[in-house]
Order: C-alpha cells, then structure tokens, then sequence
C-alpha cells in the first residue's frame, strides 16, 4: 500500500465515475467507463493486490470497452440523460 | 542505493498520476467524443508506465512487469474499436447528433 | 551508480516531455492539433520513462534471473511504440471521416474542406 | 475535525467505497437509459471488489507471491546484500511472516468476480440488444409506453 | 422516480457509513479479518504459512483459487459458460437468411480507405501472434508470477477479438469458427471437472489432487498438487477464451455473424 498513490487515484476514481453517468453521448460514457477501469487496476496494484489488478487490466484494456461499443454500434448512440 | 531509488519511483509516480489531471480535464470538458477517446488512450498508456513504476516502488519489478506488458499489447484494442465505429456510422462532426440538430449545443456539454 | 544517474535523467526527460503533451492536449484549439501533442509526447515520454527504469534494472546484470525483467521492459518500449502511433492513425482516421473541422485563423486556408468536396465528388 | 481524525482518516477507502456505491445506485435506479444503468451497475461491482480487497489490505506489506525461486540463485541475495541489512529471515520458508505478505483470500474471490462480471455484462447487452430489435428504443419510458400501447412487440 | 432514487441512495450511503466507523483500522495487520479473532488465526494466514510447503506454488493467490477453493472455481467457470450460453438464446437468430462467413461478399468496404486497411492490419499481423504467445506465457507461468487461466483466457480471447476489428468478423470466424469455439468452451468445463472425478476415481474426494501422483509419472503428492493445478488453468482458460469470442462475435453483429463491427 502506498498512500499518496491511494489518495490521488481514488480522487480521480470518483471523478471519473460522476463524469461517466453525466455525459449524454454513450460512446463517450464508454470510453470514460474504459478510463474508470484504467484507475481501478492501478489502485489494485498499489494495494497489493496483483492477480485482481491483472484480471482487470486483461478486462478492461481488451474486452469490455469493445463489447459497450458493439452494442452502442447495434442500438442507439445518444441517451436522453 | 535501493530505498534511494524507491523514492524516485515514489516521487516519479506522484507526479505521472498528477499529470493524469490535464487528460481527465480534457475527458470532463470534451467538447468532442474523439477528443475524449485520444485522452483515454493517453491514460491507457501512462497505465502501463504507472505499473512498471509502482513495481519498482514495491522492489518486486519482475511480478509488475507482465501486466504492464498486458497493457502494452492490448490498448490499442478499444481505441480501435472506437475509430471502427467511426468509420461505420455516417459523419456527425464528433457529436452524438447530426450537427443541425436542435440539442446539438446540449450534448456537447454535460 | 552511474546506472541511477542515467536512469533519473531519463525519467526526468519522460515526465518533461509528458508535460509538454498534457499542456498541449489543454491549451490547442481544436482536435487535429491536440492530437499532433498528444501522440507524439505521449509516446515518446513513456518510452523514455520505461527505458530509465529498465536501465535501473540493468544494474545487477550479472547473469541473474533480472535479465528478463530488463528484456522484458525493452519489450514494452517496443510495443508501446507499435502501437501507440496505430491508434494515433486509427483515431486521426476517424475523426476525419467523422467530420470534425479544423479550426482556421483569419484568412488561412482549409484544405480539409477541398479535400472533402473533392473526395464527395468523387 | 474529532470526527475527521477519527472516523474519515483511518477509513478513507472505505469511504470512497461507500460513495462509489451510491454513485452506482444512484445511476442504476434513476437513470434512463438501459446502457447508463449498465455504467452504473459497473461502478456499483467495482465498488463491492473495492471494499473486499481494501479488507485484505496489511500496510507495510508485499504482494502475495512468496520469494523462494529466488533462493535458488544465490547471486541474486549476494547483489541485493550489499544495499541495506540481509534481510532474508522472512525469505526462509520455514518463518513466512503472515503481516509481510497481503491477505490472499479477498483477492481470490474477487478475481473470478470480476471475468464473471464481464460475462454477465455481456449477457445484459445482448438482453439491451433484443430490448432495441423489438421497441426501438433503449429509454425506459419509451419502452414502457410501447408495452402499454399494446403488447404486440412482445408477441413475436 | 427521481426523489425516490435520491432517497434511497441516501438511506443506503448513511447505513453503510454509520457501519463504516466500526470497521478496522484500514491497513491494519492484525485486524480480524487478516489474523483472526483472538488466540484463532484466520484462514488467510494458513494459506501464507502453509501454501508453499503443501503445493510448492509460490503465487499463493493461483494455489487457492486453483486447489484449496477449486470447487468454487469450478462453478464460476460454469457460471461464464452459461452466460456464454445464454447469449446464444437470446441473440442468435437462427432463422434469418444465412449467409456464408467467409464469401467475400460479407466483407464490408462501405466507408474505409485502403489505407486504414494497411496499416492497421500490418500492426495487427505483428501484434496477434504476440498477443497470443503471451497469453499462454500467462497461462503456463501463473504459478511464480501474477497470472493464471481466467487472465490468459481474456487476453487470448481479445487476440481473436483484435483479428476481427483489423480485418473482419468473417476472417476471425473462419479461423475460430462457431462449432469450433462451443467445443473449445465444453473441452475446458470437462478438463476441469476431469481431474475432479480423476481423484474420485481413485477413491479420494472431489478435486483432492494429491492422489494423482499415483498415475503422473515421476511425482510425489506436493508436485502432483502443482501439476494438477496448471491443468485446471488450462481447463479454464480455454473456456473463458471461447466465451469472450462467443460473446464478441454475437454482439457485434447482432447475432447473425455476418457484418461485425
């Protein structure tokens, strides 16, 4: 555990997380969502915590982000909050 | 020579996190999706050197470094996956709407 | 000893030049330019950081089981710059055929917008 | 200040657990669109697997991956000997310290959370996906108007 | 619903903070749920002291996720391939008109340049066989770094995934087809629960490794623990691999595996 690490990267965990339900345009709340992922592995790895923290880079980086756009692709890109 | 070289690390990622901030401004404020894609493709990258950097802090380099190769390899994946998606949709100038369209000035901010 | 005082320089020029890209990524007026800072400083300041890091590690390279970390971390450098500039591309790609426009002072010339009439005609 | 020396200070993480879950609540019960509860109901996860691994979290330790295929090489304990005093007792395998190394149990549980949560995430899209094949819209209300209307999209 | 939601939220955030103060000091090494509750150690730190000794695995997480908790394990990998399973019930459309997945005629050249094609597709040719080595570096080396089945089964499922957005859906297809995928996702539950039954065969209880020694040559009961655990990785590796390309490949194109994304 490192705690100025902690601090900064929960700080902008919650900012993120805010930004990414605000924002009408879903692609954009996707890709903020893939920047919320982002933060999240790096406070796993500062917590000790390596396996959950490559869990997550593999998950974020590569699968989930592209599964939100395929269905954005499919349905509909604007959201009406 | 080691616990000197953990505080540069320590001191090095203080100030990469806080470099972090001007991309999650340009993130908050857009104006454009793309814009906010080349953003979280920068934090992608500085993820990777973040991992490396708290390895070295944590002085066991060797378990960091593969899931810094991780996102070395895969993160491009979802900025491609954007620009893909993009390419198929008909040109909407960045917005979630056609540019004529009456909320077009809403959505640019949140 | 002299590892250390190479490794810190590197890193020290990594965060200089991720300074550069973050002030360009705020301070340029419209898309295209702040793609040009962001791809280019972003890319080159983490190579260097990572390089100073594995050089870091270079220190004991006396045939022990560290070689690998140092390999490895010469091969994030080298993926890094693999694809960092395909997604640049990927992205510059699709924000032009997303129809951003550039931002143009008083009296310059848009040669984006004849390079689209021309590619409509075509 | 008393209550934030004694009661934010020491928990701080898991303060921002609590918060990031009322963010995800918030969204997942407020919000309209399908793909926005779907945010909301990543934040939410997150903010479970937060609280976990902060649990297992011991300051002043190492990850959990014991050093002993180190042992095999002593060239290695000879080149990190010379910084800083030997400090290989806890390296022997017979006197692992337990406060050295972080709590591995949360860490497993929440591992196979997280690819289940992706699994699941993409059983919730393809679900939006077939919600959008029949009504057209991903907005709650719309939907529901749609439903109310006539059940004639829920037919076929 | 607005004021509703609020509410809610509120109640919910003031109940968990009123439980927060309660809680142990964060980072504390001798809470009860690091070191137990009085003179009774907790579990966690038999798995420290012990793991290396029983299992000769020193990635303590791989050791209990593999062996001490494989029952647990097990059934989460199950629990992906049902949500695998259960996309095809919801999205496939097995009625629509067919189309063949590698005609040439499914390639989309709507909106892309030649350039995009090229000098995407070049990174992606360098990139995949990398992507995919080290995918099944992660796998086979999870037990001495962080690493394992379920991280090497994403990353190996997002190599497939990056060989559609380059190219397109029916190049990935035709190299991972769709028969191809649903076997590879049954071939891990079984080799999984293989080796479960394995131990039952030879009358221990269910995923009780140390027996196996009995029939892997040249072990004893520790190593046949670790042996044992790198084929349950494999099991579930390949499951997870097929299930993410299963799940990409139906989203993306709606469940018609025709036009990806």
């Amino acid at each position: 555990m490192i705690v100025p690490f902690d601090i900064i990267i929960l700080i902008f965990l919650v900012i993120t997380a805010v930004i990414s339900l605000r924002v009408r345009d879903l692609l954009s709340a996707t890709m903020i969502l893939g920047v919320y992922s982002f933060l999240i592995c790096l406070l796993w790895a500062e917590m000790g915590a390596v396996d959950v923290a490559f869990t997550e880079a593999a998950v974020g980086a590569g699968v989930s982000t592209v599964f939100m756009i395929a269905t954005i692709y499919h349905t509909r890109r604007r959201s009406s909050d | 020579m080691g616990e000197y070289f953990e505080l540069v690390a320590i001191v090095a990622g203080m100030v990469l996190l806080l470099l972090i901030a001007p991309p999650l401004y340009r993130i908050v404020i857009g104006p454009t999706a793309i814009d906010r894609i080349v953003a979280v493709n920068i934090v992608g990258t500085k993820t990777a050197v973040m991992l490396v950097v708290i390895g070295v802090a944590f002085e066991r380099v060797d378990m960091f470094v593969d899931f810094a190769l991780a996102y070395a390899l895969l993160n491009f994946i979802g900025s491609l996956a954007a620009a893909r998606y993009l390419h198929k949709t008909k040109p909407m100038g960045g917005t979630a709407e056609p540019l004529d369209g009456e909320d077009a000035k809403a959505s640019m901010n949140p | 000893m002299i590892y250390d005082i190479v490794a810190v320089i590197l890193i020290a020029a990594g965060i200089v030049f991720f300074l550069g890209a973050a002030v360009g990524l705020i301070r340029f007026p419209d898309f295209y330019t702040r793609m040009h800072a962001a791809g280019k400083g972003d890319t080159l300041s983490s190579l260097l950081v990572i390089l100073g890091f594995a050089i870091h590690e270079f220190r004991h390279f006396d045939g022990s089981g560290d070689v690998i970390v140092f390999l490895k971390l010469l091969a994030i450098c080298a993926f890094i710059m693999l694809t960092s500039p395909t997604s640049t591309h990927a992205l510059m790609d699709a924000g032009y055929e997303d129809g951003i426009e550039p931002v143009i002072g008083e009296g310059g010339e848009n040669a984006l917008a004849e390079t689209r009439k021309t590619r409509k005609k075509d | 200040m008393e209550f934030l020396k004694t009661s934010v200070i020491p928990h701080f993480n898991y303060w921002v657990y609590v918060i990031l879950m009322m963010i995800g609540l918030h969204a997942m019960i407020t919000k309209n669109n399908l793909i926005k509860k779907l945010v909301g109901m990543t934040i939410f996860q997150t903010a479970i697997i937060l609280f976990y691994v902060s649990i297992g979290v011991k300051s002043g330790s190492t990850i959990p991956i014991l050093e002993h295929h180190h042992d095999d090489h002593a060239e290695v304990a000879a080149a990190d000997a010379h910084h800083g005093e030997p400090a290989e007792s806890d390296h022997d395998s017979d006197a692992v310290n337990p406060d050295h190394f972080a709590n591995p149990l949360p860490h497993v549980l929440m591992l196979t959370a997280i690819v289940v949560g992706v699994s699941t995430l993409g059983v919730a899209l393809a679900v939006s996906q077939s919600i959008f094949k029949d009504f057209g819209s991903l907005e709650e209300d719309e939907i529901l108007e749609k439903i109310k209307q006539g059940g004639a999209a829920i037919d076929d | 619903m607005k004021w509703f939601g609020l509410i809610a939220t509120a109640f919910t955030g003031i109940l968990l903070l009123s439980a927060v103060g309660d809680f142990a000091r964060f980072g504390d090494p001798h809470s009860p749920a690091n070191a137990g509750v009085g003179d009774r150690p907790s579990v966690s730190q038999y798995y420290i002291t012990d793991t290396y000794a029983d299992t000769k695995v020193p990635n303590i997480v791989t050791a209990v996720l593999a062996d001490y908790r494989g029952y647990d394990t097990m059934f989460e990998t199950v629990v992906i391939f049902a949500a695998g399973i259960s996309i095809f019930a919801i999205l496939r459309s097995l009625g629509g008109p067919v189309v063949p997945v590698s005609h040439p005629q499914a390639i989309d050249t709507s909106v892309d340049g030649d350039h995009q094609r090229i000098i995407i597709g070049t990174t992606c040719r360098l990139m995949i066989p990398v992507i995919q080595l080290f995918a099944l570096y992660v796998v086979a080396h999870g037990h001495h770094s962080p690493g394992g089945g379920f991280q090497g089964g994403v990353i190996l499922g997002a190599s497939f995934i990056l060989l559609a957005l380059a190219k397109d859906l029916g190049t990935a297809l035709g190299r991972f087809s769709e028969k191809r995928y649903l076997t590879l996702g049954c071939v891990g539950i079984m080799i999984y629960a293989g080796f479960g039954l394995l131990c039952q065969a030879l009358e221990r209880n269910l995923l009780d490794y140390e027996i196996l020694h009995r029939i892997m040559p040249a072990t004893d009961a520790v190593m046949a623990r670790s042996h044992s655990m790198l084929g349950v990785e494999v099991g579930v590796a390949f499951t997870v691999t097929a299930i993410m390309f299963a799940i990409y490949s139906n989203l993306s194109s709606n469940g018609r595996l025709d036009h990806g994304l």
